[in-house]
């Protein structure tokens, strides 16, 4: 299952966002994630920005192992294991797609799946400023209709992209929401799909270690983000008391999200 | 159709298959799951004194169906915040053994008689991992520890103790004998085997800690070995762990002596619904191998007291 | 190519792959045999004092490729036939490493003795078959009982010595210290881990003796973990020994720090042309990943000295 | 490999002589043998008298197991593992076969399947007594021209088989001779043979434990019985000086044959 691949190519999309490319023939779907190994450091949960024989994963500095990632030259070997998890469901017809930061970073490939399908997509996507705003191009060359906040106003309106989201909904109709980004984020998304009963999916991130549905790392009140997630409906998650208020740490105490 | 509960160190479970600890047993809702997807009953994430963060990552490697290899290196949040997590499988009726680790005796006893007042079963104690420094199987190796550890946890709650006890060893027995005599309501065996993953390409070990454990399909000859001397020698029964994925690995242990058997890997490779699998099965082939009921299968595989195993 | 000549113990080996103890080991034919197959060299069947028929059938399992279970309980001609034996070998320049087993270190000072006059290059000692009562493996466990007999044994005889460490214990570091203290060239390991088969429709262990023995690639991981501790703690080089049936797996004990390799179920599965094979695959398998010479792998998995294993 | 068999047919062949057959679907060649146990007494190498789905051992009471065998009834459960080993070559169209005493019932299968290629073949069966004589009614409904020698007379001719097969062998040509017997017998075979230039193929025992090629137990010169036999070609082992003299107790002592 663990394989070990090199960097072929190393994009940097934003000056805190860096995709890197590897060689790995194993299908995957667009909202699966793998375990990615920098040997000598961690190994981490990314999902998968490029589903196909060359994939890619697409990192935000964070902390300190994602921060060194952003400086891995082409040529550096990384463990992978996976892929794992859910993935979204490509049928529905007109998409819309909410992203915030590098959450982007997993609806891409689903949105290039969906629109080579011939479905129509609007991308609603968020970011702290222009610079950072990620896979805007990417997005609009596969045919998606974006549109932008950023919270400085330097691309697009200023402020929340949930405050685009709620004008979208009420202008054009949606058979889906598609959400990656900060909970708090992702809550208002499905409070503003809520009404106008546009279902929400939602990929949510938690704290992993086995990926297997094994260790319980990643328990999300009665799931386990890694296998029965990323990729949820929002009704099944929304409600959970631990839904944009706590997460996991890596001892298993509930912390603040 | 033959019956399948089990009692085990007073505990009625009914059917004995059991989360074997470290699996679905850091949150309640999990535990929850587990006794929903089928479960006999569920033990839980081995508990200590204070939050532990476990190893860096990697901490699993997998091999392809026959084995896993793991240095999680005992996560856990600690029992001062683990008690509200027990408490909801507790409060919904699930069959709970809390599983607790520590460095000595008194601390076990601490750690053991908070777990105690959570309203579980009973305790099982792993003297056992084998990858967490100063912690289980340094302890757990050496039998006068055992006993000490056992004998003080004893003393220190009133639910029933199993002592868990560790495969590497020159000698099982000795630890089974030890955590007997210190007053064990039953042993369970085994825990994973010292191991190591080395990844070629990277030219280093696979998991962060180095050294890990293995479980799985290639642990069940050592599994059931260890219970098959156990059973020999004990008079309290035992739990049998290791390599359990089907209900024939399961009667396997039952034959060679195992009262109720703890299910761990296979939860990775078949996900939760092994529990409700292996409950559904096992009556049904009972049935076919001839057995009335899972207890009249426990120990058959060994010579009735006096007969020679064989006839020549 | 990548060369992959070794010395071990003062030995010249054209490759580092050596036939295990036990297999083909019996006849002086089949010791050449496995030496015209490829094999680096050879290790004899574990000779005792007296001729020992072994136990009854059935004495073997298997498992799908992954193990194998086996109670042979040292079946050998005894050391007074043997020589004759190892000396088709011998004459026929195959280079042969002794194996002997006791029950006491002065025994296994004659027995060393006698195997030591036939010309074979090295002596193995057999300090942990796991299931032979009172041979073997209860020796083998007392670190100063390995001690003992080492150093007997190399008191006895001019040739190196090998001792071969059992993995059924808790601490194969201490054994490996206690075997370097008492002088040995270098230890091997591992041998087989204590197991036991079941057979459900039988409702009876599958081996005559009960318990047994499991080998093949059930316990790589286990056999890589010991050799890693003794690479880090020993002077004296390591033999890998456990689950070795592609280069992959020899090198990933070279790695971990095995200077040579023994392959012993292997050749169930895939004959004795496994050998052939593991040295024709051997050097362009370590040009593929870096390595000039099997030398060069040999403990490369472990951190440069004062390096920490981890950067963070 | 190892599975569990009930007895569901048992046929006393002669006094000393008994067929088990059970029901064991995996495929096996004449000539090819199994390891069978009998639980709680011992494991042994047995021929397979019957290589179909049906299966069957044709046992000869020799020691202690082998008695105990002859007396399972139907439904007992025994323990197999194989089939096992090298098997004959069907291809030869004018064959003769040689059996002695038991050794004929691993030459029965190969005879029949021989047969209904469209070989011809004439079975020489010896026995000590015409109550002991083997499969001599099975070869001859299979259509085999069957001559026979007792050592006492009571059927056929008064002698060894190996006078009958010289004669055979002056008589008419063949393409091969199939043996298995004693090896003292089948030395014989192989010398009236040889100055024919007519192929000789033996079947030999020797003491086995692991049947797998791994364990010495059947060495025999540079061979393993168990794996590069038992269906030798009769000049790979007949100048062995093992052949007809020695062979390996369990312990691997070479002792008498
Ligand atoms: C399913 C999933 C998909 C993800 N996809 C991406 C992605 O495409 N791009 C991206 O940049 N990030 C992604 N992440 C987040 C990523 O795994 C890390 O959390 C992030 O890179 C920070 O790691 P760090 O070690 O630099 O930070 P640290 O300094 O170690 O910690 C910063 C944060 O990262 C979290 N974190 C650390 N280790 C883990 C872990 N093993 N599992 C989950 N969270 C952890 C910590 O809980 C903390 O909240 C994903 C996470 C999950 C669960
Ligand atoms: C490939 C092969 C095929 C055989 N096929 C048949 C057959 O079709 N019918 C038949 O009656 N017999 C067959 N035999 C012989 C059979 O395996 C036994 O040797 C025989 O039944 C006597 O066993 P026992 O335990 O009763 O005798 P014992 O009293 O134990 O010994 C009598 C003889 O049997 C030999 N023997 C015992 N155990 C074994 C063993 N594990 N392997 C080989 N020889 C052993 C002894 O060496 C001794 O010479 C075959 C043997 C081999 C090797
Ligand atoms: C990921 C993982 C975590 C484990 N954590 C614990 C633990 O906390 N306490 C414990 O006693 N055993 C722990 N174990 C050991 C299991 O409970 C069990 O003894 C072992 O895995 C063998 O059973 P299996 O082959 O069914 O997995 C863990 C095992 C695994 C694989
Ligand atoms: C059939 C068999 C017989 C063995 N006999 C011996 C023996 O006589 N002496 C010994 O030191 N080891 C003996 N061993 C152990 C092997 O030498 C080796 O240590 C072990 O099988 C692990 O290696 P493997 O996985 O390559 O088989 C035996 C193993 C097997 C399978
Ligand atoms: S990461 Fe282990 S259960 Fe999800
Ligand atoms: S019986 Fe073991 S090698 Fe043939």
């Amino acid at each position: 299952m663990r394989t070990v691949v090199s960097v072929v190519e190393r994009v940097v999309e934003t000056p805190s966002t860096v995709t890197l490319r590897f060689d790995d023939p194993r299908p995957a779907r667009p909202g699966q994630f793998v375990m990615l190994w920098v040997p000598g450091d961690d190994e981490l949960p990314m999902s998968l920005a490029y589903v196909g024989a060359r994939k890619g994963v697409t990192v935000k500095a964070m902390g300190g192992t994602s921060r060194r990632i952003l400086d891995l030259p082409v040529g550096t070997r990384l463990g992978v294991r996976g892929p794992y998890g859910t993935s979204f469901d490509l049928s529905p017809r007109r998409i819309l797609l909410v992203g915030g930061g590098s959450g982007t970073a997993v609806l891409a490939p689903a949105a290039e799946a969906a629109l080579a399908n011939g479905s129509t997509l609007t991308a609603a996507l968020g970011a702290t400023t222009k610079k950072e705003l990620l896979f805007e191009e990417r997005l609009r060359s596969a045919g998606a209709t974006v549109v932008v906040a950023t919270d400085d106003g330097t691309a697009g309106e200023r402020g929340y992209v949930t405050g685009l989201v709620e004008r979208l909904l009420a202008d054009s109709p949606f058979d889906v929401v598609w959400t990656c980004g900060p909970e708090v984020m992702m809550q208002k998304v499905v409070a503003a799909a809520g009404p106008r009963s546009v279902p929400v999916v939602c990929s949510v991130e938690r704290h992993m270690k086995c990926a297997l549905g094994m260790c319980d790392a990643c328990a999300l009140g009665p799931y386990h983000v890694c296998v029965d997630g990323p990729v949820f409906p929002a009704e099944r998650i929304a409600s959970l008391p631990e839904f944009g208020r706590t997460k996991r740490a890596p001892s298993g105490r509930s912390v603040p999200a | 159709m033959a019956a399948v509960g089990v009692e085990l160190a007073g505990i009625r479970l009914r059917n004995p298959f059991l989360l074997a600890s470290g699996i679905w047993g850091e949150s309640g809702e999990s535990l929850k799951g587990a006794y929903a997807a089928g479960a006999g009953g569920v033990v839980t994430k081995s508990i200590g004194e204070a939050p532990r963060d476990g190893y860096p990552n990697p901490t699993i490697d997998t091999y392809e169906q026959w084995g896993m290899l793991n240095a999680m290196g005992l996560p856990n949040p600690g029992i001062e915040e683990y008690p509200r997590e027990v408490a909801v499988a507790v409060a919904a009726g699930v069959p709970t053994i809390g599983s607790v680790f520590a460095g000595d005796a008194d601390a076990f006893a601490a750690v053991a008689r908070r777990m105690a007042s959570t309203g579980v079963l009973a305790l099982e104690l792993n003297l056992s991992c084998p990858h967490a420094k100063g912690l289980g199987s340094e302890v757990g190796s050496d039998p006068a520890e055992v006993e000490r550890v056992v004998r003080a946890v004893v003393r220190a709650v009133t639910v029933p103790v199993i002592a868990k006890i560790t495969p590497n060893t020159a000698d099982p027995v000795a630890l089974g004998l030890a955590a007997e005599r210190g007053g064990a309501a039953a042993v369970s065996a085994i825990n994973t085997l010292r191991a190591l993953a080395i990844d070629l390409n990277l030219r280093r070990p696979v998991l962060a800690h180095g050294l890990g454990g293995l479980s799985g399909a290639a642990i069940k000859p050592v599994g059931l070995a260890v219970v098959w001397q156990l059973y020999e020698a004990l008079k309290i029964p035992v739990v049998g762990i290791g390599g359990i994925r089907t209900v024939d690995d399961a009667i396997e242990y039952a034959l060679a002596g195992a009262r109720a058997v703890e299910v761990g890997t296979a939860v990775a490779f078949d996900g939760i619904g092994v529990f409700g699998r292996l409950a559904a099965e096992l009556p049904p082939r009972l049935d076919a191998l001839g057995f009335p009921s899972w207890g009249a299968a426990v120990g058959a595989a060994h010579p009735a007291p006096g007969a020679a195993v064989r006839t020549t």
